[in-house]
């Protein structure tokens, strides 16, 4: 996993590239997700537009830094979700629990 | 027509990006849709997940084997690992909830059954594991 | 580190496709440049298609086995097929010139011999031939 | 393999996709330089854009595309040619031989 972070109004966009599935992306992951949240910032982007396919770990470590936000009143929701990962979202129902964008703009208006 | 591929590698999540590739590719000379090579991908790699994470415990030396073959009216793909084993009896009966948010982990199986068409598990007789994944070929175009 | 993959097919092209991803995969994996990862990809190609068309003249149910490693400083790929093998040391001193328009075949060995640091034919014990495709570490970035 | 043939000014443009290898291909592309010759459409150009790949039996297909033009006047130049293919050409010096293009506006006009 290859993480870069940056910011768009009141949001942080973390592009995500690379596999994520397991092993020590668990632990930067969650890392990154308590500093953020430890500045404040706690409208988080995920992009997947750079992750072709994931396994159901990496899943959940997308989960774990849902209910992470979510407990400290913020929200994690994913971006340019691609057909392999949407299949994992719709099996699981996990759709409903992540909000999807294909569109960035109106990714970040969804948190104004 | 013989279209048995063998596969094997070492138990590290390094090795997961090239069984999608391998996957998708023989999933499609082997004539099937996009959607079932999809389905078919995600759970090969959730049955390789496992084999070297709780199977083999991600130690060096152990490795996955990955058999594809084309069945008649079916595609099979059987993982192997060296482990001990699960009791994936009792396991079966009480798959949890995938979308309970408060589980990170436990949704591999609950995926690769709604996915497959049929899972199979099976201890080996002298140590290891063997799941068969198998997708029919209505999924086919 | 244990970075043995092992793979194996049926005797047909189709299946090359797989095997150049493969290749790609393994040798980024082991660290290797993209201009190495090029080269041992079209040679690997060039392997297993004399293993596939000329050791086993594609008949059905023959296999081409390819193992990759890493071996400290190099990263050393096997090919095997079960096929009759042929006099690769006369060949070997009458390779042609692979720029002679005038033959359609014949440039596999050279552009395998030209891409890699070692490449060594063996006739098996048995039956079939092994090429032993060897590229050394300070191709590696 | 696939085949697609296109015609632009005096010269055949033939856009391959996938593979490039052996077996059946071989005789499928003798068999369309033939007709383009007694059609007398001998300026062609392989655009190579869609094949990653090739093996030395793919290039041996081509250099027979070649020579059989070049006997009855015609040429054989390729478009787009991958990194693959590149170093396929520069091992065997055959790129001394095919004359190569990544505009295929300048492929054309090379046959004004
Ligand atoms: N090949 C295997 N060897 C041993 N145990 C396994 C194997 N596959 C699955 N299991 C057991 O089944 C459980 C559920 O697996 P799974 O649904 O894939 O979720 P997860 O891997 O996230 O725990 C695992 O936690 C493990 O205990
Ligand atoms: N694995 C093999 N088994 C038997 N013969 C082989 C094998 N590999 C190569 N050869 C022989 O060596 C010759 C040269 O091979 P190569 O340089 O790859 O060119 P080509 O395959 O186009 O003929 C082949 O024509 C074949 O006779």
């Amino acid at each position: 996993m290859k993480l870069r972070s940056r910011e768009s109004e009141k949001t942080v966009i973390l592009d995500i590239t690379g596999k994520l599935m397991g092993g020590a992306d668990a632990d930067e992951f969650r890392d990154i997700v308590h500093k953020l949240i430890e500045d404040g910032k706690k409208n988080i982007i995920v992009n997947l537009s750079g992750v072709r396919w994931m396994n159901s770990t990496g899943m959940g470590i997308l989960i774990t830094g849902y209910t992470t936000l979510r407990r400290n009143k913020g929200d994690l929701k994913l971006l340019n979700v691609s057909n392999k990962i949407q299949s994992i979202l719709y099996v699981t129902k996990l759709n409903l629990i992540f909000e999807c964008f294909d569109d960035e703009e109106k990714a970040v208006a969804s948190y104004r | 027509m013989n279209e048995t591929i063998i596969m094997q590698f070492p138990s590290s999540y390094q090795w997961l990006n090239m069984i999608d590739l391998i996957c998708g590719e023989v999933t499609s000379e082997m004539g099937f849709s996009h959607s079932a090579l999809n389905e078919i991908s995600i759970s090969v790699i959730e049955a390789c997940t496992n084999a070297l994470e709780h199977g083999n415990k991600s130690v060096e030396g152990t490795l996955v084997s990955v058999i594809f073959h084309r069945k008649q009216d079916q595609m099979v793909v059987e993982v192997f690992d060296s482990g001990e084993g699960f009791d994936y009896e009792d396991y079966l009966q009480h798959i949890p909830d995938p979308s309970d948010i408060h589980h990170q982990r436990g949704r591999g199986i609950y995926i690769m059954k709604a996915m497959m068409d049929s899972l199979i598990f099976e201890k080996l007789p002298d140590r290891g594991m063997k799941v068969t994944l198998i997708k029919n070929v209505d999924d086919v175009e």
